[in-house]
């Protein structure tokens, strides 16, 4: 039983991976999305008004948490209007377990390659190369967070029509302290006020938290939209 | 007498406020089916859904071979495989993506590529085996619905509407293939408006345990 | 252990027995009108000693006087958000009916407590720091604590089976409940941790009892009003939900 | 035929309006986004690291281009998927009259509100006052231009999965003339660098240009995504 | 012999790259009624939807009364009322707004409430003009989207599996309602895969003209 568990959470991983892979713009899009926000800012506000640099951390974790929570809104949206849903929770397997497979391969396809990307953002900002690492790190630690959070508000307004902006409403207080500490800790690392490590091992306590919590919570959440 | 795969006792559901039917008692022993009928708005689905743990009954006593399913939890999915309404397919998945996806995750721990293109040719899609789910008509997609049913070896089977956008033919196959799983032990309750043709098949009208019109 | 268990058993047990629906209203009935007559009182006194009694501060003449709405404010919209989380969590573990009606009544009450204070915070910060908002951590958390709020009824409103409603927004809240203090602790730490605050709330001169008095006053007029509202909005929600039972058309009958 | 072009209109319209207001929270959720992410950004940058008044405009109305994007992703899906849309364009009514009074609802209900709603933020963000009424103005002319504009794009992402995201990626480069034309006529308002007022006509001439073509093209679009 | 009021001429039609069908030619005078039958896949529904304008075929011509439907534009949109697989309901209008925002979109410009409650009440639904469309059932929403038909008076119907989910009352009760249509000196598509009773229908299969299997 245990190895058709795990085997169950593979196939539900691998769904997930097929699925974007056959819509791959999906993917581009988040990051195009993430790209684009942190275009626009320097845009609207004038460049020449303030230091780039000073707002550079903001911005982009900004720009980062936006990009998921959009793609939060899409996660388990067709799954429920096609019945595929139904189909999950009946399955034989702990809930719980499956859903942390899904969040896991939404992760590994949106905020990883966030992750990755943002340097080339940050050069664009003129954040300070000794700022990079950490930047990494913290989008890293930060960004699984924001999709474990995020899906608990992304599986309750199932069914709730229009539910995409109740999504972001729901969401957004909740990624604040995330938001602080990411931001915080890149800001740190540029100007060297204090060392990032503070900033960065709450992050983690965060995500051990998330890791926790929020699968069961999300569950739940699931058996309520459904019944 | 053995005791009875499959009972229900005195069941009630309710939708929003309103109570749907009430006092729904039935026992279905290895090798029977129950076709439940009824007009439109009756309950049919909110029985079905009810059954299988997706709804919640108001009240009622639903049992697995002498047990309560909300006891068995979990173990109670690895016995019964459920069709709705809607077909539960991804788009963008393959057919046998589609079907093989759905073994996994319901415990078919050994269902290789052979299954899978059995189950397949068993509801007439053999050559669509690679074909995305997007580019099927209504027929076809429900027909793919039903072969995931195939891959799992599930005793209980609760059918919701199982004939919609079926062609001819493709009507009679099914009724062959549920008569495969009654002589092979298992129990089945199906909800259709279309009559269909299976011997020994008992009729359950919803009708009679109504309790607010419409 | 085993004592603990039983413990709960037996709360449970007393909380379906009273907390059925019909019951609860009688009960209720008979409790309403000295709520409302001791708030009246509360907030007469309150204010009488608040606007009369207390002289004016030697810094600020009498613009502190709104001290006496927004502290307890602030301090209710606090205190609502952890009896929203109480509530949820008894109507969704223990399938409580009751509980759920007071986790949706106590939403708006809080989110209107989490306004005031904003309103009144902004009202006395023009005169006090010549801004009407400023990023300071408290300030903001308190914001953040409005967005909880707003979108616990945002998504209470959107979805009308009850049951539902209750169970999804009791998940949101119980989240929310385990945020709080990390949004709180996150903000201040984050205003706090390069350099000390421009402006601080904690560095008041320490209160007068003249002072004192009217604040405590009025803490617990705001806290005998939430309540009293309290009551009156789960008697209403009651009567909604339970139209279709007996003894409401009863009720009903006998009033018309 | 006349009048009952203007009596299908209006059944638009109503039905919007109706739908709006039956899952009356959507309303407030663009507001409530567009209140959220004007909060992060001072989260994120730490108010202490700049003059929060300079990057106000640029903020502001950044937060309403996402609130209105936001809501575009719903524009035509729901009506997709449940086949309102196929009925919609077998009206014997030009169908770009359709659309736009389905558009000019959105609007209502969208772009309105929000405009409405930014003094009050833009207090929080420390904006001078004198500034106030450029900033509602920038945003009445310039709120109309984005929903028309994309509008396009909500409608040639129908049926491809996901689309969510694509929208925005197509969208975003199309408003980056009225971001900077709007946050630009609201930072001259405010620090009274240039008249605020070639701005503003410049943004007037833009709604002018999207009024005349953006619902024609939409209904094009839309005739192509259900082919 | 007057002249055939909907007549389709060597159409054939392609989804995706393959061509499904070809050389179906048809034609429709006052009263008369085609059952459009074929196995799934076959292409029954693109055919419906390129006579409509929502597809486009690959060659062929459809003609209203004589004239290309092409060249009549919006004009053909007058006369025709298309039912396809999706209801086109909107979840959260109540059955009454329903369908009459579908008739004043589709230029019923005098239809008021009483013509929307006698359409209601032809299709059994005269008890739920108030109720959301999210609370009905499969069947009821079905006959809710057979309602809308019944406000805009058009001369050709093109139903797309019209008895799915219905209940054996209702199909009855759809049936007597196209016969009406009929005698009214109207024309009908139907597509279904169950059989139906109605006198005088002609049966088209569409397996003949199929180009390619499946
Ligand atoms: C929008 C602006 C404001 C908001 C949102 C706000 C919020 C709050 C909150 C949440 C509390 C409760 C804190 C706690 O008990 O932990 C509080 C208490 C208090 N506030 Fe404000 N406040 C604002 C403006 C002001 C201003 C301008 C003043 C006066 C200078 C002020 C004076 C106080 C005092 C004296 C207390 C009680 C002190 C204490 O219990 O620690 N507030 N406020
Ligand atoms: N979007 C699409 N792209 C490519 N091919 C498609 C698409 N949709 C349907 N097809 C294919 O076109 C063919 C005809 O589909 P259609 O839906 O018209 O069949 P149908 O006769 O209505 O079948 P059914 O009886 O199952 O409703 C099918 O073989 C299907 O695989
Ligand atoms: N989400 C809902 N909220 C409230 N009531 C609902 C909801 N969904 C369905 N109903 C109501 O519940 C009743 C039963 O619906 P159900 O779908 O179970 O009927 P059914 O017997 O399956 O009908 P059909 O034959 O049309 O499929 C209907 O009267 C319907 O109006
Ligand atoms: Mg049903
Ligand atoms: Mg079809």
């Amino acid at each position: 039983m245990r190895s058709s568990l795990l085997g169950a959470m593979r196939a539900v991983f691998v769904r997930e991976l097929l699925l974007f892979w056959r819509r791959r713009t999906e993917v581009a899009n988040v990051l195009v999305f993430f790209v684009i926000v942190t275009t626009l800012f320097p845009l609207a506000v004038g460049p020449e008004r303030l230091e780039l640099a000073h707002i550079a951390p903001g911005v982009l974790w900004v720009a980062a948490l936006l990009a998921t929570t959009l793609s939060l809104t899409q996660l388990f949206i067709i799954d429920y209007t096609e019945g595929s849903l139904d189909q999950l929770l009946l399955s034989p397997y702990p809930l719980t377990a499956l859903v942390f497979a899904k969040l896991a391969a939404h992760w590994v396809l949106t905020g990883l390659p966030l992750a990755l990307l943002s340097p080339l953002l940050a050069v664009q900002m003129a954040l300070p190369d000794k700022a990079m690492p950490t930047l990494v790190l913290s989008l890293l630690l930060g960004t699984p967070v924001l999709t474990l959070i995020g899906a608990i508000p992304a599986a309750l307004t199932l069914g709730v029509r229009g539910g995409g902006v109740l999504v972001s409403l729901l969401v957004l207080p909740l990624y604040t302290p995330v938001l602080i500490f990411g931001a915080e800790a890149v800001a740190a690392a540029a100007g060297q006020e204090f060392a990032a490590t503070a900033h960065l091992s709450l992050l983690a306590a965060f995500l051990v938290l998330a890791l926790a919590f929020a699968p069961l919570a999300c569950a739940s959440a699931l058996r309520v939209s459904l019944d | 007498m053995p005791e009875a795969m499959f009972s229900v006792r005195a069941l009630s559901c309710a939708r929003g406020d309103r109570v749907l039917f009430g006092g729904v008692s039935f026992e279905l022993h290895a090798g029977e089916a129950l076709h439940i009928r009824g007009p439109n708005g009756h309950g049919k689905t909110t029985l079905l859904r009810a059954l299988c743990g997706l709804g919640r009954p108001l009240r009622g006593d639903i049992r697995w071979r002498g047990e309560r399913v909300r006891d068995l939890g979990d173990e109670f999915y690895a016995v019964l495989a459920y069709l709705g309404h809607l077909n539960g397919l991804r788009d963008e998945l393959t057919a046998a993506e589609n079907v093989w996806t759905y073994a996994r995750i319901h415990g078919g721990a050994d269902c290789d590529g052979k299954t899978v293109r059995a189950a397949l040719a068993r509801v007439g899609l053999a050559a669509a085996a690679g074909r995305p789910a997007r580019h099927m008509s209504q027929g076809q997609k429900r027909r793919l619905a039903l072969a995931c049913l195939l891959v799992v070896d599930r005793p209980l089977w609760l059918l919701d509407e199982p004939f919609t956008a079926l062609d001819v033919a493709s009507v009679g196959a099914l009724v062959s293939l549920i008569e495969e799983h009654l002589h092979g032990g298992g129990v089945a309750l199906i909800v259709s408006h279309q009559a269909f043709d299976l011997p020994g098949i008992r009729a359950f009208d919803l009708e009679h345990f109504v309790r607010v019109k419409r | 252990m085993c004592i603990g268990f039983e413990g709960v058993a037996r709360l449970i047990k007393f909380l379906h027995k009273y907390g059925a629906p019909k019951r609860f209203y009688a009960t209720s009935g008979r409790f309403l009108p000295w709520f409302a007559a001791i708030t009246v009182i509360l907030f007469v006194s309150g204010l009488y000693l608040g606007l009369y009694w207390a002289p004016p501060d030697y810094q600020q003449g009498d613009a502190y006087r709104i001290m006496f709405v927004h502290v307890p404010n602030a301090w209710m919209s606090m205190m609502a958000y952890v009896a929203l989380a109480a509530f949820a969590a008894a109507g969704y573990i223990w399938n409580i009916r009751l509980a759920d009606m007071l986790a949706k009544a106590t939403a708006p009450l809080g989110a209107s407590f989490t306004l005031c204070a904003l309103v009144t915070g902004s009202l006395w910060g023009k005169p006090m720091w010549g801004t009407w908002w400023v990023w300071d951590a408290r300030l903001t958390s308190e914001l953040v604590l409005f967005f909880l709020y707003v979108g616990y009824m945002a998504l209470q409103a959107s979805i009308e089976d009850p049951r539902r409603a209750a169970h999804a927004s009791a998940i949101i809240a119980i989240v929310g409940v385990i945020n709080v203090p990390i949004i709180h602790y996150s903000v201040y730490w984050w205003h706090t941790l390069h350099q000390p605050a421009s402006i601080t709330l904690t560095k008041q001169p320490t209160i007068y009892l003249t002072m004192l008095i009217p604040l405590i006053v009025m803490s617990f007029a705001f806290m005998f009003f939430y309540l009293t509202m309290l009551l009156v909005r789960v008697r209403n929600e009651i009567l909604v939900r339970e139209k279709d039972a007996e003894w409401v058309r009863n009720l009903v009958e006998k009033d018309a």
